[in-house]
C-alpha cells in the first residue's frame, strides 16, 4: 500500500528526473537553466520530505536565488548564435550515453546488493527535538565542525577573488 | 475558550464537527478544513490587495495635491473593481517571437512568490498559517522566486527594453538582498530562532526590537524598498529611459498580476517590518483577543506601507551606478558591521540586567550610526577639497 | 514512510543524467549545468543518510551545507573562466578550446 | 500538522493556482483579434531594430558573483545566529572571523575597481 509521503516523493522524483533530462537535452541554454531551476526545486521538495527544513529553504535560496541566476547571466553574456542554432551535443554523445547508463547500472547493482539493510524507514522525530539548533551547534561548536565552517569562508573568499580576477581582467586586453 | 479568545480553534472545531456530521472520515475532514483555511487566507490577502490599489491611488493623489479616485462609491473606494473588470476583458497580446510558455508562467510566479509569504505571517497570537522554524530564510527563498520571475518575464518578451529592465531589476534585487538578509539575522540572534512567531512572542514579553536595533530597522527599511523595486530605486521602470522595464510587453490581467503583486509585496514587507522590529501584533489586550491583535498588525503593516509610499512619492529616482555603489560600498559593509556589533553586545550582555542590556544595544547602535556619519563626512570633505586642486592643475 | 533505497536510486539516476550532460554537451556552460546535477545527487544521498541514521548526528546536513559552498565556488570560478575564454576566443564550445595543447 | 511542509506545499500549490484563475477567465472572455502590427515588439513606436539579445555589461555579472558568495555566507550564518545564545563566547569570535574573511573579499573587489559601473 502506498501512502501520502510516498506519493509526494514519487511526484517530486518524477519532476526531478524529467527536468534533469531536459537540462541535458534541450538546445536553448536559457531553457536548460530554467529546467535546472525546476530540478533544484524538486530536490528542495525531497529535502522537505526528509524533514530537513533548513536545507530545503537553503536549497531554494542558494541554487534558485543565486546559482540559477548566475547561469542565466552567463548565458546572456555569451553570443546567441552559439546557443540555439547549432547541434548542442558533441561527437561522442553515444559513448557518453553508454557510460552514463553503465554508471547507473553499476550504482543500482551496488544499491540492490545491500538488500534489506537499505529498506530501513525514517525514525519519528523525537518530541521537542529542534534540528535547526542542533545543526547550529554541530556547525559552530568547537567539538563540531568549527574548522570546516571557517574553511568554507576561506573557500568562498578564494572563489570570489579568483573569479573576479579571471572574469574582468581588463588590463590584458 | 470562546470565539473572541481563539477564533481559529472555534471555527476549526465547528467545521470539523460539521464535516464529521456529514459522515466524513477525520483525516479527510482535517485536510479539507486546512485547504479551506488556506483558500480563505489567500482570499483575504487578495481582497486586501484590491483595496491597496485604492489606498495607493488616493495617497499619491494627496501627496501631489490631487483628489484621486472619487467617482465610484464613497471616496471612490470601489474604483479597483472597474479596474479589475477592465483588465480581465482587455485583449491579451503576446508579442511576436516571445517564448510563450515562459511568458505565461512569469506573471503567475511573480504573484505567487508574494502570496506564499502569507503562509508564515503571524497575523495575531493564534492566527497564522504555519509556525515554520526557518521562516526568516523562507522569506528570502520566496524572494528568490520573485527574482526568477523578473528575469523570465524580461527574457521571454523578446524585447530589448524588457531584457534591460529585467537585468537592472535583478541586479538591484540581488544586491539589496544582502543587507536585508543581514538585518534578518539581527532578530534571529536576539531571539535564537528563525520562527516569526517566536520573534513576535519575544517582543511581546520584552521590548520591541526597534529599541534594540534602531539602525537595523532603518537598514531593513531601505533594503526592503530596493527589493520591492520602488522609488527611489525604481530605475528598472524608468519610463523615460526603458519604458517601464521588464513587464513592458504584458497587457490585460497578466500585467495586472505584476501590479497587484507589487502592491501586496509592499504591504507584506510593511508587515515584516512590524514583525521584526515593531512587535508584530503586539498591543494592548492583543494576546487575549487575537482579532484585536490582527487589527494592530494590519495597522502597523499599513503604516509601513505608508512609509514606503511616502518615500516613493518624495524622493527622486537615483541612477543605477549610484544605487549599486550605495549598496555595495555603504549598506553591505555597514550592515555586517552592525551584525558584528549586535552579536557581540548580545553575547557579552546576555547575563546583565535587562534594562542594562537594552541600553547597551541602543547605545551601540547609535554609536555605530554616529561613526558611520563621521566617516562619510570626512570622506566627502576629502573629496570636496580634492576637486578644486585637481581642477587647478 | 519512504525506505532509504528509494532516495539512493533517485540520486543514482540524477547522478547518471548529470554525468551524461557533462560528457555529451558541447557548450561549456551546459557542462557546468551537468556538474550542478551531480552535486545535487550527492546532496540527496547525504541528507537521506542523515534522516535514516542517528538524528542527533548532524554530519549529513553539515556536509550538505559545505557542498552548497563548494557548488557556489565551482559555479563562480567555472562561469568566470567560461566568460574569460569567451572574451578572448569568442567561443564557449569546449571542443574548440585547445589552449592546453601544443 | 506533524510536518509543517505539508501545509507549505499545499499553500504553494494553491498560491500558484489562484493567480491562474483570472488569467483563465480572461483567456475565455477577452477579445482576440491578433494582427502583425499589434503583435510586433514594442519599441517606442519605431520599427524594431535588431535582436533583443543586446550586449550586456559584464558588470552585471560581477555583482551577481559577489552576491552569490554573500548569499552562501548567509546560509552559514543563520545556524550560527540561532545557536549563538546557547554556546560559549568562542563561537561569537568564530562568527566574527567568518564575516571578516568575507568582507575582506568585498574590499578586495572594491579596491580592484570591480564595483565601479564604468
Amino acid at each position: 500500500m502506498i501512502d501520502a509521503s510516498q506519493v509526494i516523493f514519487l511526484l517530486s522524483a518524477g519532476l526531478i528526473v524529467v527536468s534533469a533530462v531536459m537540462v541535458v537535452s534541450v538546445r536553448n541554454l536559457v531553457h536548460a537553466a530554467l529546467w535546472l531551476v525546476s530540478t533544484l526545486f524538486g530536490v528542495a521538495v525531497v529535502y522537505a520530505v526528509l524533514e530537513a527544513s533548513f536545507l530545503a529553504v537553503a536549497q531554494v535560496v542558494v541554487y534558485i536565488g543565486a546559482i540559477a541566476i548566475m547561469f542565466i547571466f552567463a548565458v546572456m553574456l555569451t553570443r546567441r548564435d552559439l546557443l540555439s542554432k547549432s547541434e548542442q551535443t558533441n561527437a561522442n554523445w553515444v559513448w557518453a550515453l553508454g557510460l552514463a547508463a553503465i554508471v547507473f547500472v553499476a550504482l543500482a547493482f551496488i544499491i540492490s546488493g545491500y538488500g534489506a539493510s537499505l529498506n530501513r524507514l525514517p525514525a519519528a522525530m523525537p518530541e521537542g527535538y529542534d534540528p535547526i539548533s542542533a545543526l547550529g551547534n554541530a556547525l559552530v561548536s568547537p567539538e563540531g565542525f568549527a574548522l570546516p565552517f571557517e574553511v568554507a569562508s576561506v573557500l568562498l573568499l578564494a572563489a570570489l577573488v579568483g573569479s573576479v580576477y579571471v572574469a574582468l581582467n581588463k588590463a590584458k586586453e | 475558550m470562546n470565539f473572541w479568545t481563539d477564533p481559529i480553534k472555534v471555527l476549526y472545531d465547528w467545521l470539523m464537527s460539521l464535516f464529521g456530521g456529514w459522515g466524513m472520515a477525520e483525516p479527510l475532514a482535517n485536510t479539507l478544513v486546512t485547504l479551506l483555511g488556506i483558500v480563505v487566507l489567500i482570499t483575504i490577502a487578495l481582497v486586501l490587495d484590491i483595496f491597496l490599489v485604492w489606498i495607493e491611488r488616493k495617497v499619491v493623489a494627496r501627496f501631489q495635491g490631487r483628489l484621486g479616485p472619487n467617482r465610484v462609491g464613497p471616496f471612490g473606494i470601489f474604483q479597483p473593481f472597474p479596474d479589475i473588470i477592465k483588465l480581465v476583458i482587455k485583449e491579451d497580446i503576446t508579442p511576436d517571437g516571445a517564448d510563450k510558455v515562459v511568458f505565461n508562467i512569469a506573471p503567475v510566479l511573480s504573484a505567487g512568490s508574494v502570496i506564499i509569504l502569507w503562509a508564515v505571517l503571524p497575523i495575531a497570537s493564534r492566527i497564522y498559517g504555519v509556525d515554520l522554524n526557518v521562516a526568516a530564510l523562507y522569506i528570502i527563498a520566496a524572494g528568490a522566486l520573485g527574482t526568477l520571475s523578473v528575469i523570465m518575464a524580461g527574457w521571454s518578451s523578446n524585447n530589448k527594453y524588457a531584457l534591460l529592465g529585467a537585468f537592472r531589476q535583478v541586479a538591484a534585487m540581488i544586491s539589496f538582498e544582502i543587507p536585508m538578509v543581514a538585518m534578518l539575522l539581527v532578530p534571529t540572534i536576539l531571539v535564537g530562532s528563525m520562527s516569526l512567531n517566536a520573534i513576535t512572542q519575544a517582543q511581546v514579553d520584552g521590548v520591541w526590537f526597534f529599541w534594540l536595533s534602531p539602525l537595523g530597522s532603518l537598514i531593513f527599511a531601505i533594503s526592503a524598498i530596493a527589493e520591492l523595486g520602488r522609488s527611489p530605486f525604481d530605475l528598472n521602470e524608468g519610463e523615460s529611459e526603458i519604458v517601464s522595464g521588464y513587464h513592458i510587453e504584458y497587457s490585460g490581467m497578466k500585467f495586472g498580476w505584476f501590479y497587484a503583486g507589487e502592491l501586496l509585496h509592499a504591504f507584506t514587507f510593511g508587515g515584516f517590518m512590524a514583525i521584526f522590529f515593531f512587535g508584530g501584533w503586539h498591543g494592548p489586550w492583543a494576546e487575549e483577543y487575537p482579532l484585536l491583535g490582527a487589527f494592530y498588525f494590519v495597522l502597523k503593516a499599513l503604516f509601513g506601507y505608508w512609509v514606503i509610499m511616502w518615500v516613493k512619492y518624495t524622493v527622486p529616482r537615483i541612477r543605477i551606478d549610484h544605487m549599486l555603489a550605495f549598496n555595495w560600498k555603504f549598506l553591505t559593509p555597514l550592515s555586517f558591521a552592525l551584525l558584528i556589533v549586535t552579536a557581540t553586545v548580545h553575547v557579552l550582555m546576555r547575563d546583565a540586567a535587562f534594562w542594562l542590556y537594552v541600553a547597551a544595544m541602543f547605545t551601540s547602535n547609535l554609536l555605530l550610526g554616529w561613526l558611520t556619519v563621521e566617516i562619510l563626512r570626512s570622506y566627502t570633505r576629502e573629496k570636496r577639497e580634492a576637486v578644486p586642486s585637481a581642477a587647478h592643475h | 514512510m519512504i525506505p532509504l533505497s528509494w532516495f539512493l536510486y533517485l540520486s543514482a539516476v540524477l547522478f547518471s543524467i548529470g554525468l551524461y550532460g557533462v560528457l555529451a554537451r558541447k557548450n561549456a556552460i551546459a557542462i557546468l549545468l551537468g556538474v550542478e546535477l551531480m552535486l545535487n545527487a550527492v546532496n540527496i544521498n547525504l541528507v537521506a543518510f542523515w534522516r535514516m541514521g542517528n538524528l542527533a548526528l548532524m554530519t549529513g546536513q553539515v556536509f550538505a551545507i559545505i557542498v552548497f559552498a563548494v557548488a557556489a565556488a565551482e559555479v563562480a570560478v567555472g562561469l568566470s573562466l567560461v566568460i574569460s575564454v569567451y572574451r578572448r576566443h569568442n567561443t564557449v564550445i569546449a571542443d574548440e578550446l585547445n589552449l592546453m595543447k601544443w | 500538522m506533524q510536518n509543517p511542509w505539508i501545509y507549505i506545499g499545499l499553500f504553494l500549490l494553491i498560491g500558484m493556482l489562484i493567480p491562474v484563475a483570472p488569467l483563465a477567465i480572461a483567456a475565455f472572455i477577452a477579445p482576440k483579434k491578433p494582427n502583425p502590427i499589434k503583435q510586433s515588439t514594442y519599441e517606442c513606436g519605431m520599427e524594431t531594430v535588431g535582436d533583443s539579445w543586446v550586449q550586456f555589461k559584464a558588470q552585471y555579472y560581477v555583482f551577481a558573483l559577489v552576491f552569490l558568495v554573500f548569499d552562501v555566507e548567509t546560509v552559514f550564518l543563520f545556524p550560527w545566529a540561532v545557536s549563538l545564545n546557547a554556546l560559549p563566547v568562542f563561537v561569537l569570535v568564530e562568527g566574527i572571523i567568518f564575516i571578516l574573511i568575507l568582507l575582506a573579499g568585498l574590499f578586495y573587489t572594491w579596491r580592484k575597481g570591480m564595483l565601479e559601473w564604468a
